[in-house]
C-alpha cells in the first residue's frame, strides 16, 4: 500500500514545489487597485452583462450521460481482460454478449444523441 | 555617466556590493543553517556502518569522499529524491521545458521564420527562461466575482494532477515513484481528475468563455475517455497484466506496436485530445471562445497551467513509450562501469582515493533511461507536429470521431488481441 | 459654399435634362425611355450617360418607381446608397445606385434613383419630418446602407425594421456628421 | 430569407439558457469590430454585427479637403489594398476633370493593383487560417506577402500606403528593372501559392469544417447584395473586371473564377484562385505595356470639377469599390461617398450565422473576406 501513497506524496510535493511561484508571483510583482474595471471578468472589452455561469445546455449532454455507463463497462472489461490467460476459451462468448447488448444500447444513444430538441 | 544610470558612482556601487554581500553572509548563517538543520533531522537518514547518520556526521560526509559515495548513493535511492527530481518532478519538468523549447523552434521551422533567437547566445536557448521571469513578475488579476480559493487552487492542482501522472511512469528498471499492481487503473483514474480540475477553474472564474471552453474541456476529455480506455484492453490482454512495469518487461522481445497497431493508433489521437493539443484544442480555441478556460488566468498562474500541460505532455508520451514501444528496453549501449575505479582508485595528482560503492547508478538504468528519453523525445516530436499541420476542428466532429469511429476502432483492437491470444500466437505457448 | 453659388448650381442641376439626343449612348437611353413612358412627368431623367442613369423622383412615388426598377428593368440590388445634405435647399437628397447580377445586358449599368428629403435646421433624427420611405422591401440589400444614412444625416426611413445606429457610438449626442453644418474642428 | 433553425432552438423566448456572447472588439476572432451573439448551447440563435470601432469619417473628410490632398487619406481604409480603394477616386476625378490617362500609366495601375489585391488577400488568407486554428497557414503567407511588398515597394516607394494613383496617371514612372524583378518574383509566388492548395484546400479538416457550413445561396447572395468572392462564390458570374472593363482590363485576358455552392469552404477558396489569376494578368500586362513613355499629364494646380456627379467603380480584393462624388465646382467635392465591398457583405452575417454552431463563427465570419476598417471608413 506504500506505493499508492507515493502517488500523493508525487501530487503533494507539486503543490509545495509550485506554491511559491505563486507566492513569489504576489510579492514581486505590481499590485495596482487603480480601477475597477480591471477586475471585471474578460467580454472583450465591453462591460459584462449577465451571469458568467447560467444554466447553459450543450446540446451533446447525451455523451456525457452515455460516458457514466460505459466508463464502468470499461473497466469491467478490464477485469476480464487482465485475467483472459487463465481463463477458459469459453468465457469470450458471454462477454461478446454482454458487448452486444452494450453496442445496441450505445446505437440507440448515440441515435437519440443526434436529436438535438431533446434536451 | 551613461543614460541609464545617470546617478551611478564607483564608491556608492562598491558599498551596495559590500552591503550585500553583508547581508547574503547575515542571512545564510542565520536562515539557511537552521533550514539545512531542519532538513537534515526531518529527511529520513541513511544508517552508514551500523550508526544513524546524524547531521554532523553527514556534513563530515559530503567533504569526504570515499563517504559521500555512500551516502548520495542513500539519497539517491531514497523515496524524496525520487519524487522530487529524478523519475519524478524534477525529470518531467525539464523533458516538459525542452518540450516548450522545442515545439517553438520545431513549428518556427516548419513555418518558414526563427522562432526564438534573441534571449540566449545560442538560438534564444534563455527564451523560456525570460518567459518564465516575465510570467513571474507580472500581476495576477483575478476578476472580482470569482470564487477565490477555488481559482487560485486550480491551476497549482493542475500541475500536481499531472505529477501524480507522471509518478506511475516507469523510466527504467525499478525507477518508478509508485510501482502499483494496478498501474494502468491509477493511470485511468489520474487522468479523470483532469476535466474535474478544468470545470473547477471554469466555474470559479465566473465569466462567460472560460465557463464556456470548460464545458467543452469537459465533452472532449469526457468522450474521449472511453476510447483512450478501451484502446488500452488490448495491452491488458497480451500482457496479462495491469503493472506498467511488467507490461514494459513484457515487451523484452517485440513492441507491443507489432501486434496492436490499430490501438496505438487510437490512443494517440485520444491522447491528442486529451491533451488539448491542435486538432483538438477546442477548449482554448482562441478564435471563438478568446482562451477557453485560460481566459481569466494571468501572469504566473496561467504559466502553471501550461507547465502542468507539458508536464502532462510528457507523461502520455511516456505512457505511450511503455505500452507500445517497449518502454527501457533496447539495445545495451551504455558501457559497462571500469572496474579499475573501485579496485585501483582514482588517480587524482598526488593522492590516490579507493570509493567503495561505485558504480552510483547501475548500467541497466542508464542504458534504460537512455532508451525511455529516446523513445519520448520521438512520440513528443510526432504530437508537436500535428500543430503544424492541421487546423483546429470542430466539436460536433469531435464528438462524432470519439464515440463513432474510435470506439469502433478499439473494440476491433480488443478482438485482435483476443485473436492473437486464442489463435496460440502470442501468449502461454506463443512466441511472447 | 455660399448660398447664391449653391442656388446656382441647383438651377444648372435641373437643367441637366437631356437635350442633345443623338449623342446619347442608345442601352441606355432605352432604359431612361421605359421610365419616361410608364411615369411620364412623375420622374425626371437628370442625365443619360455611358453606363450611367439618373432618374430624380419625388418621395411619394420612390416606392412604386422601384418596384418597376426591379421588376421590368432587372436592377436587382444597391451598391450604395449616399445621402447629401443641400442646405440651401432645405432638403436632404438620398441617392440610390442600383445595379444588376442577374442580366448580363445590365452588367455595366449604374441606375441612380434619387430622391430628397425636407430638412429641418434642428435635427431630431427620427422624430421629425426628415422621413423617407425605405426600399427594403423591395431591394434588400439596402438594409444597412440605410441606417447608415439614418445615423449620417438623420434621416430616418420609414417601414425600415431596422432603425439602429450602425457604424456611430450608442452615446453620440451631436448633429448628424455627415451634414454640412456639423463642422470639423479646426477647419 | 428563412434561415431554418434546428428543432428544439430557442429563437423567441429569451430565457436563460441563451446567453449573450459579446466577440469583439478585443477578441483574437473578430477584429476591430463586435458581434453581439446570442447560443443557445453551442448554437447561436442570433447575431448582430456591431461595427464603427474604428469610423474615421473619411466621407466628411474628403468634403474638406482638395481633388489632390484627398490621396493620402482615402487609402487609409484599407492599407494593404490602399491601390485598389484609390483606384475609383482617382477614376471618378479624372472623368470630372476631363484627363485622358497615357498608355503606360494604366498598365503600371493595373500591375500595381493587381499586385495590392495579392497583398491584401495573403494577409486575408494568414488571418482566415489563424482564425481555424491553422498556425502555418497564418506565417506562410504573412512571409510571402514581402514578396509583393517587396515590388510595389520598388514601384511606388512605400511599402504599404503608397499613395501611387494620382488623377491623370501615377505619381512616378516604375524603375529601369522593374519587369525583370517583376515578373521574376510574381512567378516565384505563383508557385507558393500552388502549395498552399496542398497544405490548406486540400487539407481533410478544413474540407470538413468549412464544407456545408454557412451556406449562402445565389438567390439570396443577388438579393443581399453581396459582392466580390462572397458573390462568385455563391455561382453568380460577376466581376467589374470583367465586366465593366476599367483602364486595360479590356485589353487582358481576365477570368473570372465561380464557384457554385456557396458555402466556407468556396467562399475561403475564391480569394486564391484570384490571387493565380492576378499573377496571370500582371504576366499578360508587363508583356503589353509599352516600355516607354509618359506616365503621367500634367494637372492644374487646385483643379476644379464642373457641377457634375461620378460613380466608379473596380473591383478591390474584396470585391465591388465604387466612389460616388458629387462635384459643385469647388476644387473640393461636395460629397463623396464610398461603397466599400466590405461593408456590403456585412449583411448576410446575421443570415449565415443563425443556427451555426460557435464553432463556425470565425469560419464563416473571415470567410466574408470582411474588413472592418474599410466597412467603417
Amino acid at each position: 500500500m506504500a506505493n499508492y501513497s507515493q502517488v500523493m506524496l508525487m501530487f503533494g510535493f507539486a503543490v509545495v514545489a509550485m506554491a511559491p511561484a505563486l507566492i513569489i508571483s504576489r510579492m514581486i510583482s505590481p499590485r495596482k487597485r487603480s480601477n475597477p474595471v480591471k477586475f471585471l471578468p474578460m467580454e472583450c472589452g465591453q462591460v459584462p452583462s449577465g451571469a458568467g455561469r447560467t444554466h447553459f445546455m450543450m446540446q451533446y449532454y447525451a455523451f456525457i450521460l452515455m460516458f457514466v455507463v460505459f466508463d464502468v463497462m470499461a473497466i469491467f472489461l478490464y477485469a476480464w481482460g487482465a485475467t483472459l490467460l487463465e481463463l477458459e476459451k469459453s468465457t469470450i462468448l458471454p462477454i461478446i454478449a454482454f458487448l452486444g447488448i452494450m453496442f445496441g444500447a450505445m446505437a440507440y444513444a448515440l441515435n437519440q444523441s443526434k436529436r438535438r430538441d431533446i434536451w | 555617466m551613461s543614460v541609464i544610470a545617470p546617478k551611478f558612482k564607483l564608491s556608492y556601487f562598491i558599498k551596495s556590493l559590500t552591503d550585500n554581500i553583508f547581508w547574503i553572509i547575515v542571512l545564510l548563517t542565520l536562515i539557511g543553517i537552521p533550514i539545512i538543520m531542519i532538513v537534515l533531522i526531518f529527511v529520513d537518514l541513511p544508517v552508514h556502518d551500523g550508526e544513524l547518520v546524524n547531521p554532523f556526521l553527514a556534513f563530515t560526509m559530503i567533504f569526504h569522499p570515499e563517504l559521500a559515495v555512500p551516502f548520495l548513493k542513500s539519497i539517491i535511492y531514497s523515496d524524496f529524491f525520487k519524487i522530487a527530481a529524478f523519475p519524478g518532478f524534477g525529470f518531467a519538468a525539464l523533458l516538459a521545458a525542452a518540450t516548450i523549447f522545442a515545439e517553438r523552434k520545431l513549428l518556427a521551422k516548419m513555418q518558414l521564420r526563427v522562432g526564438p533567437f534573441y534571449c540566449g547566445k545560442f538560438e534564444g536557448i534563455l527564451q523560456l527562461m525570460g518567459d518564465g521571469l516575465k510570467l513571474i513578475s507580472k500581476e495576477i488579476i483575478i476578476p472580482a466575482k470569482a470564487d477565490k480559493p477555488l481559482f487560485w487552487a486550480a491551476p497549482v492542482l493542475f500541475v500536481a494532477t499531472a505529477a501524480a501522472f507522471v509518478a506511475l511512469i516507469p523510466v527504467a528498471p525499478g525507477w518508478v515513484v509508485a510501482d502499483l499492481d494496478l498501474g494502468l487503473i491509477a493511470v485511468f483514474a489520474v487522468i479523470g481528475f483532469f476535466p474535474i480540475i478544468t470545470v473547477i477553474s471554469s466555474w470559479s472564474a465566473n465569466s462567460k468563455y472560460p465557463f464556456i471552453g470548460g464545458i467543452r474541456a469537459l465533452h472532449q476529455m469526457v468522450s474521449f475517455e472511453i476510447p483512450l480506455i478501451l484502446s488500452l484492453l488490448g495491452v491488458t490482454i497480451l500482457t496479462g497484466t495491469l503493472s506498467l512495469s511488467e507490461i514494459v518487461h513484457a515487451q523484452e522481445n517485440y513492441w507491443l506496436i507489432v501486434f496492436l497497431p490499430i490501438g496505438a493508433i487510437v490512443f494517440f489521437i485520444s491522447m491528442l485530445a486529451e491533451l488539448e493539443r491542435i486538432p483538438f484544442d477546442l477548449p482554448e480555441a482562441e478564435s471563438e471562445i478568446v482562451a477557453g478556460w485560460l481566459t481569466e488566468f494571468s501572469g504566473m498562474m496561467y504559466g502553471l497551467v501550461q507547465l502542468g500541460s507539458y508536464i502532462k505532455l510528457y507523461a502520455f508520451a511516456g505512457l505511450f513509450v511503455v505500452l507500445f514501444l517497449g518502454g527501457w528496453q533496447g539495445p545495451m549501449v551504455v558501457p559497462p562501469f571500469p572496474e579499475e575505479i573501485i579496485t585501483e582508485g582514482i588517480q587524482a595528482g598526488p593522492i590516490t582515493v579507493q570509493i567503495a560503492g561505485l558504480p552510483i547508478v547501475s548500467q541497466e538504468m542508464l542504458n534504460g533511461t537512455l532508451w525511455f528519453t529516446l523513445k519520448t523525445v520521438a512520440v513528443i516530436f510526432f504530437i508537436l507536429i500535428p500543430r503544424g499541420v492541421f487546423p483546429r476542428i470542430r466539436i460536433d466532429m469531435l464528438l462524432s470521431i470519439g464515440w463513432n469511429k474510435l470506439i469502433a476502432l478499439a473494440f476491433v483492437n480488443m478482438f485482435i488481441a483476443v485473436g492473437l491470444i486464442y489463435a496460440g500466437i502470442l501468449g502461454p505457448g506463443g512466441i511472447w | 459654399m455660399s448660398d447664391t453659388d449653391s442656388r446656382k448650381q441647383e438651377e444648372t442641376e435641373t437643367k441637366l435634362v437631356v437635350e442633345k439626343q443623338d449623342d446619347l449612348p442608345k442601352f441606355e437611353k432605352e432604359q431612361s425611355n421605359k421610365i419616361t413612358e410608364k411615369f411620364g412627368s412623375k420622374t425626371e431623367i437628370a442625365f443619360v450617360k455611358p453606363d450611367r442613369v439618373r432618374v430624380n423622383v419625388k418621395k411619394e412615388d420612390i416606392l412604386e418607381v422601384a418596384s418597376f426598377i426591379r421588376d421590368e428593368l432587372h436592377y436587382d440590388h444597391a451598391e450604395s446608397v449616399t445621402g447629401i445634405d443641400f442646405p440651401t435647399d432645405k432638403e436632404i437628397e438620398v441617392v440610390y445606385h442600383l445595379g444588376s447580377y442577374t442580366d448580363p445586358k445590365l452588367g455595366r449599368q449604374v441606375l441612380s434613383l434619387a430622391t430628397r428629403a425636407p430638412r429641418e435646421d434642428v435635427p431630431n433624427p427620427g422624430n421629425d419630418s426628415t422621413r423617407l420611405p425605405s426600399l427594403r422591401d423591395i431591394f434588400y440589400s439596402v438594409e444597412f446602407h440605410e441606417r447608415e444614412c439614418f445615423e449620417m444625416l438623420g434621416v430616418f426611413f420609414e417601414g425600415h425594421p431596422d432603425n439602429r445606429r450602425l457604424l456611430l457610438p450608442e452615446d453620440w449626442a451631436d448633429l448628424p456628421p455627415l451634414r454640412k453644418d456639423f463642422k470639423i474642428k479646426g477647419r | 430569407m428563412t434561415a431554418k433553425l434546428p428543432p428544439g432552438l430557442q429563437l423567441e423566448k429569451e430565457d436563460d439558457k441563451i446567453m449573450t456572447l459579446n466577440v469583439g472588439p478585443q477578441h483574437p476572432g473578430s477584429g476591430h469590430m463586435r458581434l453581439i451573439i446570442k447560443v443557445d448551447g453551442d448554437f447561436i440563435v442570433s447575431c448582430d454585427p456591431d461595427p464603427g470601432y474604428v469610423h474615421r469619417g473619411e466621407e466628411k473628410m474628403a468634403e474638406y479637403r482638395n481633388y489632390i490632398t484627398n490621396i493620402p487619406h482615402l487609402e487609409r481604409p484599407v492599407i494593404h489594398d490602399s491601390c485598389n480603394i484609390l483606384y475609383p477616386y482617382v477614376l471618378g476625378v479624372e472623368e470630372l476633370l476631363g484627363l485622358e490617362v497615357p498608355e503606360r500609366a494604366k498598365y503600371i495601375r493595373v500591375i500595381a493593383a493587381e499586385l495590392n489585391r495579392i497583398v491584401y488577400t495573403l494577409y486575408w488568407l494568414g488571418i482566415y487560417g489563424i482564425f481555424l486554428g491553422h498556425s502555418t497557414m497564418f506565417m506562410w503567407p504573412m512571409g510571402d506577402r514581402e514578396l509583393a511588398i517587396d515590388l510595389l515597394e520598388k514601384l511606388t516607394g512605400a511599402r504599404v500606403t503608397h499613395s501611387y494613383f494620382v488623377p491623370g496617371g501615377i505619381r512616378n514612372d516604375a524603375p529601369a528593372n522593374f519587369e525583370d524583378v517583376c515578373i521574376r518574383q510574381v512567378n516565384y509566388l505563383e508557385k507558393r501559392l500552388r502549395t498552399y492548395g496542398d497544405i490548406f484546400y486540400d487539407n481533410p479538416i478544413l474540407i470538413a469544417r468549412t464544407e456545408n457550413t454557412g451556406i449562402l445561396t445565389r438567390e439570396d447572395a443577388i438579393r443581399l447584395g453581396t459582392t466580390g468572392t462572397v458573390l462568385r462564390a455563391s455561382g453568380v458570374d460577376f466581376d467589374i473586371r470583367t465586366k465593366e472593363p476599367y483602364d486595360v482590363y479590356d485589353e487582358l485576358d481576365v477570368h473570372t473564377n465561380v464557384l457554385k455552392n456557396g458555402d466556407s469552404y468556396d467562399r475561403s477558396k475564391t480569394p486564391w484562385l484570384d490571387m493565380l489569376e492576378s499573377c496571370n494578368i500582371i504576366r499578360q500586362a508587363l508583356e503589353k505595356m509599352p516600355k516607354s513613355g509618359s506616365v503621367r499629364v500634367k494637372l492644374k494646380p487646385n483643379p476644379k470639377g464642373g457641377d457634375d456627379e461620378v460613380y466608379k467603380r473596380v473591383e478591390s480584393g474584396r470585391g465591388s469599390l465604387g466612389t460616388y462624388i458629387v462635384s459643385r465646382s469647388k476644387p473640393e467635392p461636395y460629397r463623396l461617398k464610398m461603397s466599400v465591398g466590405s461593408f456590403r457583405n456585412l449583411i448576410c452575417l446575421p443570415y449565415l450565422l443563425k443556427g451555426e454552431k460557435l464553432g463556425n463563427m470565425p469560419a464563416v465570419y473571415w470567410s466574408l473576406n470582411y474588413w472592418p476598417v474599410e466597412a467603417d471608413r
